[in-house]
């Protein structure tokens, strides 16, 4: 089984549209601990991404890897436009001439996205961002976990972050007043990975 | 939601339309990505200052564009930070090869965004230098967090490093300029109401009949801490006292007083806060020797007041009383 | 109420102190009766211009004295115009011998205030002229009536009559020109919220999620009629066409186009109405060649915006590029 | 049966207590078609007034009603400032030096105080004013009514005032908007008239 760039397009269209339709969501948990923006950011964003793919096919995973990365800096604007954007273009590289990923080279290229995203941003585990969702669910990716248990992960992760204190971002600014809420970032992240699963490998 | 918009996706592109409409002679606009920059730019021979982030803090940064201030501004979506290849367009717009400053306020979004225009201007040949303000109290540093949110000093860094650069100042000197003042300034504000983004029609947060979020950032995030209202000298002088605190400003020490309107708030009460404010510095044996009061750094149509102060040396002074003419803070031209 | 004041008795003299200790190169404040002079009045050999009104609306007058503009104002409580002693005794302070031209909003109360200080001052053989100015194409117009009020015109008026009066021109001719400049201008305003007094704490009127005062003044009166939200394209041409079928202004007639707001109006949402409001003189074949947008007289906490139309001749144009050293409006000093 | 200055005293200290108590009313009535302050004006002036008389307790009619006609003009502001301020200036040139007031003279007063106003404002009756008010009840004192009638017909001319549209004043920028709502001048001028009605002549 592996993801060629078809799998992978099924990947973002999907993230495009559950963007869309969770955007208020998404926007009222950053309205709790931040500026309640983050779903109008990915939905925006990701609208550009379809846009691009539809009028340029990419042909490669690496090709479509980076038109999604490049194109997320290029208009979402924020902390998750460069965050998300560096995942996809690192993720990109891994994905070199290949034009289908297996399990395990998915794996390499998702878990250098988000040493992409921490070597930009800093963040570790417990600073209630991103990080908390889509940490534990690449490695156990890495560790060859198939994609349910993978989303499982994201999802803990991303519960994980309701009792935090923000060490990172808009929500660090509040101290004590960010606990009690989930972090908009760790749940965007578990929408994007929901997406790769749902994706159908040939 | 009842504002004076059409689409609201069309609200940041129209506003900047409108605004270099009404300053033609101080100010152009560059579209498709979106820029302001000076009418007369690039100025050859001057290291250029290029700020920006999210919109919807008008005036700033595209009214702090003109002569003795910024030579651009890059807004982005409402609280959001501009795009790196919109900073890049921006900052090669006005180079005028002695270097770029680029002015950019401590949010992840802002520094991540400038960081990787950074990148892409150093590997066009460009020198970029890059000065994060985080000036504001209501917030705890530490080592293992964000750190503090840049608000009020940014104002006063554009126009303090501007004049600098409009003299004739070098990259160095003026970055060094720059840093001096953001150790030199420390900022506080509280909220009356919360601000809606017109992008989503839907209120920041809600308040009560009698309640006030103390320690409120300009994007609408909650504050630390909720409070009850209380009188106008009181809610001064929390925001006062942890700024005198905090650097610590010491009795002797000249400074200047900057009294910001959050956007919905009348002049007749910022003026009162002003008084307020001068009073407490006096107490604390400061002098206060130049003033700025008004609506400079917003956050929609939020009521409420941030306080700066600044404490300035003798080239700090200089500048600042040095000719300023952009459309929202004009002497001398 | 929810408002940075200490007692709502208080609101009026502690703001004047603090616009003053803000600004205190150019203006000072005298306490009972109140009234705010330059900082160098009295300016002997030059007409004195005083105006003034209730307060509420700043930085209206206050924020407009100082050179090349007014040489004092007289600010009554919220809402309500000053004493005919406060004016009497503000114009002495600032006579310079060559007459005072009282600049008077067309309210019964500003009127009658005026008049009789006016009486008074004529007592003590200083010359006193008064334009009243009712530029507001809300209020349908009749002998009969009390007539239309005075809003935006005010501005213009006070800024173009103080530049003729520092440079040198007489009390007659500063007069004509006060009336020219009122005949010349037409102005509309709307309201998205109401206003609440700090002083009685009581909104003004209440208006639906939807709901538009149209026709509004700067008091808190409701306005002609209550219409639904529209984009601010169409709100911005249901200002404009009133404004422009009144005078009426013409095709090829040079105008400044001046959009006021209310108090609570982000400035992003002012540059908007700015940028319809051109587009449409554009089409009316009117030649916008100067503009001034912003929050300059204003109805405390009110959402909203009026705009203003004045046709230039030449000698108003000169004189609105002259220099102007005032809180509120500064350029070429 | 004549009017003292100590009568008179009565009617300007039951005048402050009447504007102070029915504040908030007369700011309502004004919210409603104008600028929702003439109860807080009227408060105002005559606070100054009663504190001026206990300072300086005036001697004759005279001297009363210009004090009390200077004070209002000098602290009120607004329309109403000018207008009652004449209303007893002009009343007190016609009480010249006499000790008491016979009701022929204090109707003579009151007429020319009436005249005052109106030299002023230039109001008729039905521009929906506190002329509207005052004017009736004034006719009849001069005609020798009784002050129960008087008090009768500013009652009536107020309520008359309710479906006018105005003609003068700031009500008049509201066009047909102003029908439905009494005159808060008009309010106020019952209760001026009301408190005179109370007063005991020796
Ligand atoms: N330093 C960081 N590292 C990883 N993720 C981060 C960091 N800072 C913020 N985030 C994520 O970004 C999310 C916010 O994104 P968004 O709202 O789009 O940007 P902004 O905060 O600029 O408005 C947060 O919920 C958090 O998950
Ligand atoms: N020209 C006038 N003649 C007589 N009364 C008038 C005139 N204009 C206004 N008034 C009265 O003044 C009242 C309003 O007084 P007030 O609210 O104190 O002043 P302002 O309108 O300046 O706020 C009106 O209700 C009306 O009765
Ligand atoms: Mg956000
Ligand atoms: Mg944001
Ligand atoms: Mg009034
Ligand atoms: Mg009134």
């Amino acid at each position: 089984m592996a993801y060629a760039v078809a799998s992978l397009m099924q990947w973002i269209t999907c993230a495009e549209e559950q963007f869309q339709s969770h955007l208020a969501e998404l926007n009222a948990l950053d309205a709790a601990i931040g500026d309640g923006d983050h779903g109008s950011n990915l939905a925006r964003g990701f609208a550009k991404v379809r846009e691009k793919l539809q009028a340029n096919p990419p042909e490669t995973p690496a090709s479509l890897f980076k038109l999604v990365g490049m194109t997320l800096i290029s208009t979402v604007g924020g902390a998750s436009g460069p965050l998300y954007g560096s995942f996809f273009l690192e993720a990109g590289k891994i994905a070199g001439e290949q034009k289908e990923l297996d399990n395990a080279t998915l794996a390499r290229c998702l878990q250098a996205g988000l040493v992409g995203i921490q070597r930009l941003g800093k963040a570790e585990a417990g600073d209630k961002t991103m990080i908390d969702a889509l940490e534990p669910a690449i490695r156990a990716l890495t560790n060859e976990a198939d994609m349910g248990v993978a989303t499982q992960k994201a999802r803990e992760g991303r519960d994980a972050t309701i009792p935090l204190i923000a060490r990172k971002g808009r929500a660090s600014y509040l101290g004590e007043r960010a606990i009690g809420h989930a972090d908009p970032g760790a749940t965007s992240a578990c929408l994007l990975l929901n997406c790769l699963a749902g994706a159908c490998p040939t | 939601m009842k504002a004076l918009i059409n689409q609201p996706d069309q609200v940041v592109t129209e506003a900047l339309q409108g605004m270099v409409m009404a300053a033609p002679d101080l100010i152009q606009l560059h579209e498709n990505p979106h820029y302001v920059l000076r009418a007369d730019a690039p100025k050859t021979g001057k290291v250029a200052l290029v700020s920006g982030g999210g919109s919807g803090h008008e005036p700033m940064h595209a009214g702090f564009v003109g002569r003795g201030m910024l030579d651009a501004a890059c807004p982005g979506a409402i609280f959001t930070s501009p795009t790196p290849d919109q900073i890049q367009a921006a900052s090669a717009a006005v180079n005028g090869g002695q270097g770029i400053l680029h002015i950019v306020k401590n949010y992840t979004g802002d520094v991540l965004n400038f960081q990787m225009a950074a990148e892409l201007l150093q590997n066009d040949g460009i020198e970029i230098h890059s000065v994060v303000i985080d000036d504001d109290v209501a917030v705890k540093d530490s080592l293992y967090t964000a750190g503090r949110r840049g608000v009020g000093a940014t104002v006063l860094a554009e126009k303090i490093c501007g004049a600098a650069a409009e003299a004739g100042a070098n990259l160095n000197a003026i970055t060094a300029l720059c840093t001096s003042i953001n150790d030199s300034a420390r900022s506080m504000g509280l909220a009356l109401s919360p601000c809606t983004n017109p992008e989503t029609g839907q209120p920041s947060f809600t308040l009560g009949e009698n309640e006030i979020e103390y320690g409120i950032g300009i994007h609408g995030e909650p504050g630390r801490q909720r409070i009850p209202w209380q009188p106008a000298d009181n809610l001064t002088e929390k925001l006062m006292l942890p700024i005198i605190e905090d650097l610590p400003f010491k009795r002797g020490d000249e400074v200047l007083l900057f009294i910001n309107g959050l956007g919905a708030t009348p002049l007749l009460e910022l003026n009162i806060v002003y008084r307020a404010a001068e009073k407490l510095a006096s107490q604390h044996g400061l002098k206060v020797s130049r003033r700025l009061v008004g609506a400079y750094m917003t956050s929609l149509d939020m009521a409420g007041v941030s306080i700066t102060l600044l404490r300035l040396d003798e080239s700090m002074r200089t500048y600042w009383d040095a000719p300023v003419c952009t459309p929202a803070l004009r002497w001398g031209c």
